[in-house]
């Protein structure tokens, strides 16, 4: 990694000692909530004056202590976070947001109250279909959350403190979308793996210091110069979480721009916004449940089945044009259950649309780097050879 | 002036070297040892006396496998998958799915003009690869060429039910203390090893003609068994280990030739031939 | 899910009960009625167990293909492993829920065989639905996912996901601030279900019927309870191997006369047995309760060797999914409509231990019914089984037994690993040691205690 | 209760503990509560031909005829093949039996044995009152060390000498054996040395040994058993893990295998006192 002054080195600091800047800010007198998966709703923590953390695993370290409370047969992702945990890693959370977004997710939130112990812990029962009777469930799961919440910090969250959260993070989104979507060029203007460290970045600030990062980045990063040099194939990586940028930059490595994806952190948790509601928990609701596209949300078949598949996977065709993608990197971890059974499905849809598909397996561990270079790089060859 | 080129497949248990012209015409395969990987300098020296050359006659190297990066004189590096393809392609015109069975992995290849259009490889469990054959075997007390003549003796039907290639191991060694028959617990790996290969390159819609390479290629009653699970005769490449190293030198002469037609030059490591180092 | 097997396992499997031996039957029986009922034009519906939605289809006479039931006697059967690989070959990772990867690999190959079983199919097979029931709410993913993955295979089968959740147990608020919500929702899933009905199969819903149904599903689980109740007798006239075969009457037939009947028998068999002082074993030294975890098929005669060592398991949480309707905080008879009802026997069920929880400070309700268990069954000790495949069921085991041995006591425990029906996970040899070592420990503490 | 207490007539019973285990199979010859001789084999071809060769064996280094063994008692994966046993037991108790004799002190014990780690509690009379095992994966195994040895090119021995000198940490993060097998190889591609390679296998196998402990909850003193045990790089990184002095046994590997003859002895003894 070169370094680079200004955001890029602030990034960089951030990924290479994550937490460090929740740690100093608790060491100031904030409160830090740690939350799995872009289904925490952040807004509401941010308008309750704490620090949202996204918890991270990290796919260097070898699992050693999860093992203790929590089966081998979680994803590893999950498991991995975990682990980092219980080793106190984290020591700096003063409380724990776990949605409901996957088997993986929602059977361990016991498994890490119980063993963490943190003085605040909520699990958001969030609905898995995105029809109306459940949006207006998840209205009220919601809301439930925003009273919980707002009995640990000692005062009601105030409608006018969601907004200003709300519109905080949509603008750290804007900015998020600004940064990735230098990414069109050819060649892009930030790569792959620099995007998905800044995005590891943030997952661990506050947002008003994403924002200012983020602008820092953008400044650095759009001058660049857009020099035309060797063609290489662009790559799209479509999957669940993918909190660590080894695997990116493994395939970048490998001679290709990675210029889009359909993750988290990534696209799939920064395109849409939150609208700004009367009530702003219509908005939210909206934003977590209908307009995150994410394999864990049942999205209800209303035409043929071919309509439902653009309604579910539509998106990804998009990315793949407005990108100018050559080919797509499907990535998914063992034991992730919403995405390995779309698997057959979304493949086909991907390679309907002319461009190929390579399917990955993974486990979450650094171990398997060997493994895959030779399947990128093979898939890289047969792209370029055509 | 005849031009040479060299194909350096450095496998997970194997490294292979041929140097061609038209046809082969130097060869040499070892095993990968752990520290051999970084000493492929010598079996590429050791070729290049076979065929009473030296390193400067070849125009192109491409070194493929496991431990391509460890080939500091290759001029390129391209994976065993493209090599597999092309070297298939070449020792057999009709393939048009690849099963190459290694030492650490197994992959199933489809071909459409010659070339690699889709893959798989085996990901999550050791079972199904060379290594599970190996350790076997060695738990049969049995080298590789006996496992596999010995299981066409079979008369009776084992079914191997651990995947995992040290339990497999375990199983097979209770199994042989409870007296069951070494042939008939040849055939139960075999068995193990086709099924764990074929729910793999089904993956691939097979389409015939199907062409076995790779180490596990030479095993006759492995190669029995998948055309069992396949239903569909298989060949077995004429060169089951040297196909990638083929593949890899008719990649460096393509590379030349397709440099040649646009009448630019070349790119090579212009590396001496020596062996890898390493900085840690 | 029961007992027919290869020849020579069959003689091996032996039931405590009467009734449990029947169940082989009587799911034969149940599994060709499903293309009989294709046969007549009756709609299908793939469907899930514990979904609730038991007396909505029976009111409207459609007839469920039980998928999860399908994939575990393919498990039973030991014949599962070449419909595991057919799915694996459609790309779908081994690490998932190998029920539904059993029933993927199967509707891939019959489709692809143009609507023809696969041959040899384990009992007549399983016939291409009109409808497929899925359940998003809260038990697990494969459940919403896996009809959705089927559709590829059958694109012009329609798929409903019914959210049924309960409230999570937290302690800084109770739940009853918030059950008003859920039973809402609930109610308006299951009206979206038969909506949903009503438009794909033609049929109406007769509101009548599902009423008597309810009615009927009510005083199944009061006589489903009363009779488990009885294995806390000692010795106990019935262990969890035979559970494993009244689950399919518990789960496959509720809402039927057929599954209230069975416990009829059931019942009346086990007072006998009790009478008699008859129990699954002769001389029963202990008694293990089945803390977690499905069961793996394709190797319940596992459960006859524990019998062999002087074992018995009076009690499982596994396929429990009834308690006694007249113990719920709540007067059903002033609930009149029949979705509402079901919801909040749903609810319930989930939540009848939360108040006692609350007051074992560091409790957690799944811990609380192993105490409970424990305690009315005279249990020395807990045996949980780990399928690798499914999450649902068996993430979180090891922290239960970790919190019971904390909050509770040290009871001895034994954690197996395998599967539900991938046989290539199960070692024979190495289970039975593992259930060695365990009554050995057993003895070790019995005997120390005594 | 020992054999010699009730044996006031200064007649000593011989008696042996066999215990036929995946990879190595162990005689312990017993007379009047003290190990006279012992043989350890690898279990190689059949397990009956090798249970006969390894209680041949202790036997001839006891001097001890075949006739004169009062019992015969087996355990472990083979024990079904030690045709002359009179009595067999799980081998879990009788490794709780054999650290029982060697650690009276001893509450919690580790084995590390071929197919998989388990860790279990003792009472004060040797009885095994609680258990876990590893995962269902070879990762966890002493099997793993075997491999990775001979990946290495070294014996066990070697390899512990080795692992001692380690200066840098290398770490292995998958848990599946033949694929640590594959990552070592590639480690020593990247140039990292058996050293520390060595080290890091060791420090894979103490982390899940450390796991299990916990599953255990963990009571002191903490005693180690089986093959792996004969690692003292294994040893100290699980003393590092646990935090506490392990005590380990001369001969390891002869745990279950001393346990079945003491348990061999009580019968003979019982038998004697009811004569
Ligand atoms: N004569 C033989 N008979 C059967 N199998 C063999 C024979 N020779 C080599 N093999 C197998 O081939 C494998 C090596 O094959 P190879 O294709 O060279 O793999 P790699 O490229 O990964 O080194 C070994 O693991 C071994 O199992
Ligand atoms: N000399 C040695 N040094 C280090 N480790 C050893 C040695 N001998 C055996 N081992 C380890 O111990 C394991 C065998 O232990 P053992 O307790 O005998 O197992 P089992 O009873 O299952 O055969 C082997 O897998 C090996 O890793
Ligand atoms: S990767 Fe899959 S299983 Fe893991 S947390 Fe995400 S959705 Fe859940
Ligand atoms: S509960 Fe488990 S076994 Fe049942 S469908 Fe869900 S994942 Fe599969
Ligand atoms: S089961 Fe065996 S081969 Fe499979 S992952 Fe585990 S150790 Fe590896």
């Amino acid at each position: 990694m070169k370094v680079e002054a200004g955001g890029m080195a602030l990034v960089d600091k951030y990924c290479q000692d994550y937490g460090s800047r929740a740690r100093e800010l608790k060491g100031q007198g904030r409160k830090i909530i740690g939350g799995l998966c872009a289904y925490v709703p952040v807004e509401i923590i941010t308008a309750a004056g704490f620090v949202p953390f996204r918890i991270k695993g990290s796919v260097s370290e070898p699992i050693t202590r999860a093992d203790v409370e929590m089966e081998t047969i979680v994803c590893p992702l999950v498991r991995s976070c975990f682990d980092l945990a219980v080793k106190g890693r984290y020591e700096f959370l003063d409380g724990l947001v776990i949605p409901h977004a996957c088997d993986s997710i929602c059977r361990t939130y016991d498994v890490w109250k119980y063993t963490l112990g943190l003085p605040y812990s909520h699990f958001i029962n969030m609905p898995h279909s995105d029809n109306d009777t459940s949006l207006e469930f998840y209205k009220t799961v919601l809301n439930t959350f925003r009273k919980s919440l707002g009995k640990f910090a000692g005062r009601e969250i105030s409608d006018d403190s969601l907004l200003q959260a709300i519109k905080q993070h949509n603008e750290n989104r804007a900015r998020v979308r600004q940064l990735a979507g230098l990414r069109r060029s050819d060649p892009p203007l930030i790569s792959g793996e620099e995007l998905a460290r800044a995005l590891i970045a943030i997952m661990s600030i506050p947002v008003e210091e994403s924002i200012s990062l983020l602008g820092d980045v953008i400044a650095e990063v759009k001058p660049r110069a857009s020099a035309t040099g060797v063609e290489k194939p662009r790559i799209m990586v479509v999957g669940a979480q993918l909190d660590d940028d080894t695997f990116i930059r493994l395939i970048e490595d490998s001679g290709a721009w990675v210029v889009a994806d359909d993750l988290c952190p990534g696209t799939r948790e920064f395109w849409p916004d939150a609208d700004i509601t009367a009530d702003p928990i219509d908005g939210l609701a909206e934003r977590y449940l209908q307009k995150i596209k994410c394999a864990r949300t049942y999205r209800e078949q209303k035409g043929t089945y071919p309509e439902y598949l653009e309604e579910r996977f539509g998106h990804i065709g998009g990315f793949i044009r407005d990108f100018a993608v050559d080919g797509v990197i499907l990535y998914i971890y063992k034991y992730c259950d919403p995405f390995g059974f779309e698997v057959p499905a979304v493949k086909s849809y991907i390679e309907s649309l002319g461009t190929p598909v390579l399917y990955l397996e993974d486990e979450y561990s650094k171990s398997t780097i060997g493994r895959l270079r030779t399947r990128v790089q093979a898939f890289l060859e047969l792209l370029g050879a055509k | 002036m005849t031009e040479y080129f060299a194909g350096v497949d450095i496998g997970s248990t194997m490294t292979k070297v041929v140097i061609m012209a038209d046809a082969v015409v130097a060869r040499v395969v070892g095993a990968s040892g752990p520290e051999h990987r970084r000493l492929a300098n010598r079996v590429m020296e050791s070729a290049l006396a076979d065929a009473g050359l030296g390193f400067s006659d070849i125009a192109y190297v491409v070194a493929t496998g496991y431990g391509r990066i460890n080939v500091p004189f290759a001029d390129r590096q391209i994976t065993e998958i493209s090599c597999h393809a092309r070297g298939v392609a070449s020792l057999v015109p009709a393939a048009r799915t690849v099963i190459d069975i290694g030492g650490q992995d197994c992959k199933g290849i489809k071909l459409k003009d010659g070339r690699a259009v889709d893959f798989v490889m085996n990901d999550k469990c050791a079972a199904g690869t060379g290594r599970f054959l190996e350790v076997i075997a060695e738990a049969l007390g049995l080298s590789l060429e006996e496992m596999g003549e010995l299981s066409l003796q079979s008369q009776h039907d084992i079914e191997i039910s651990n995947t995992c290639t040290v339990f497999a191991e375990q199983e097979v060694v209770a199994k042989l203390a409870e007296g069951v028959a070494v042939a008939d617990l040849a055939v139960g790996v075999h068995k193990a090893i086709a099924t764990r290969i074929h729910g793999m390159v089904r993956r691939l819609k097979v389409e015939r003609e199907v062409v076995v390479t790779g180490g596990g290629a030479l095993n006759t009653g492995l190669v029995r068994a998948l055309e069992t699970k396949l239903g569909l005769p298989l060949l077995v490449s004429p060169e089951p280990l040297l196909s990638g190293a083929i593949g890899a030198a008719l990649l460096g002469k393509d590379t030349v030739r397709d440099a040649a037609e646009k009448g630019i030059p070349v790119t090579r490591s212009r590396q001496p031939l020596k062996e890898a180092t390493f900085f840690s | 899910m029961t007992e027919e097997k290869k020849p020579e396992e069959r003689k091996k499997r032996r039931t405590a009960t009467e009734a449990a031996g029947r169940v082989g039957s009587m799911t034969k029986a149940m599994l060709a009625n499903v293309p009989q009922a294709k046969g007549e034009g009756r709609p299908i519906a793939y469907s899930f167990i514990c979904c609730c939605y038991d007396e909505i289809i029976r009111a409207m006479d459609i007839t469920p293909h039980w998928v999860e039931n399908y994939a575990g006697i393919c498990g039973a059967k030991r014949d599962a492993q070449r419909f595991l690989e057919r799915a694996e070959a459609e790309n779908l990772s081994r690490s998932l829920c190998t029920y539904a990867l059993c029933g993927l690999g199967f509707d891939a190959w019959r489709e692809e065989l143009g609507g023809e079983m696969p041959p040899d199919a384990p009992w007549g097979g399983q016939v291409k639905p009109d409808v497929m029931l899925g359940s998003g709410q809260m038990l697990c993913d494969p459940r919403n996912k896996w009809f959705q993955a089927a559709q590829h295979y059958m694109p012009d089968v329609p798929t409903y996901d019914l959210n049924l959740p309960w409230p999570p147990y937290e302690e800084d608020y109770d739940y009853r601030e918030v059950q008003d919500d859920y039973v809402k929702y609930m109610v308006a899933q299951l009206r979206g279900l038969v909506e949903f009905l009503e438009r794909h199969t033609n049929r109406k819903m007769d509101w009548d019927r599902l009423s008597e149904l309810v009615d009927l599903t009510d005083r199944t689980w009061n006589l489903v309870h009363e009779a488990y109740e009885l294995r806390r007798a000692v010795p106990t006239p019935m262990g969890t191997g035979d559970a494993m075969n009244t689950m399919v009457p518990l789960s496959f037939m509720m809402g039927t006369q057929q599954g209230y009947d069975f416990f009829k028998e059931l019942y009346d068999e086990l007072q006998q047995k009790i009478a008699r002082k008859e129990g699954v074993i002769p001389d029963e030294k202990y008694r293990l309760l089945w803390g977690g975890g499905l069961p793996s098929w394709f190797a319940l005669t596992d459960f006859n060797y524990f019998n062999s060592k002087g074992a018995v398991f009076p009690a499982e949480t596994t396929y429990r999914m009834v308690e006694a309707l007249y113990n719920f905080d709540i007067d059903f008879a002033r609930i009149t409509d029949p979705l509402e009802h079901i919801a909040w026997r749903w609810l319930k069920f989930w939540t009848c231990r939360y108040d006692k929880t609350r007051q074992r400070p560091g409790s957690h309700p799944d811990v609380e019914r192993l105490i409970d268990y424990i305690e009315d069954y005279q249990i020395d000790g807990v045996v949980m089984h780990e399928a690798f495949s499914c999450r649902s069921w068996h993430v979180g085991l090891i922290w239960q037994l970790n919190l019971l041995k904390k909050i509770y006591r040290d009871i001895p425990s034994l954690v197996l690993e395998s599967d539900i029906i991938d046989i290539s996970s199960y070692n024979e040899a190495d289970t039975r040691a593992r259930i060695d070592a365990f009554i050995d420990t057993l003895e070790a503490v019995k005997s120390r205690a005594g | 209760m020992s054999a010699s207490d009730n044996d006031s007539s200064g007649y000593r019973p011989a008696v042996i503990g066999v215990d036929i285990g995946s990879s190595f199979s162990k005689a312990v010859v017993l007379s009047g509560g003290t190990i006279i001789s012992w043989a350890i084999l690898p279990s190689v071809g059949s397990y009956r031909a090798v249970a006969d060769e390894v209680i041949n064996q202790a036997l001839a280094r006891a001097g001890v005829a075949a006739e004169d063994i009062a019992g015969v008692s087996a355990t472990g994966y083979g024990a079904a093949s030690v045709a002359s046993a009179s009595q067999s037991s799980s081998d879990l108790s009788c490794q709780g039996r054999g650290i029982a004799y060697l650690f009276p002190s001893a509450r919690t014990v580790v084995d590390i044995g071929a197919q998989f780690t388990r860790a279990f509690r003792l009472d004060g009379a040797g009885h095994v009152v609680a258990f876990v095992l590893s995962e269902k994966c070879a990762g966890g195994s002493g099997r793993l060390l075997a491999i990775i040895a001979r990946v290495l090119q070294i014996d066990l021995d070697e390899m512990d000498r080795l692992a001692r000198e380690s200066k840098k940490k290398v770490d292995f993060t998958t848990s599946c054996a033949v694929f640590t097998e594959s990552e070592v190889v590639s480690r020593i591609a990247e140039g990292e040395s058996r050293e520390d390679i060595a080290a890091g296998v060791y420090r894979a196998l103490a982390a899940k040994a450390q796991s299990l402990v916990e599953r255990l909850k963990f009571a002191p003193d903490c005693a180690l058993a089986g093959g792996g045990a004969k690692n003292t790089s294994l040893v100290k990184s699980i003393e590092e893990g646990v935090g506490v002095d392990v005590l380990v046994p001369d001969e390891p590997q002869l745990v279950a295998a001393l346990g079945a003859a003491l348990m061999a002895e009580d019968k003979v003894a019982v038998g004697k006192s009811r004569s």
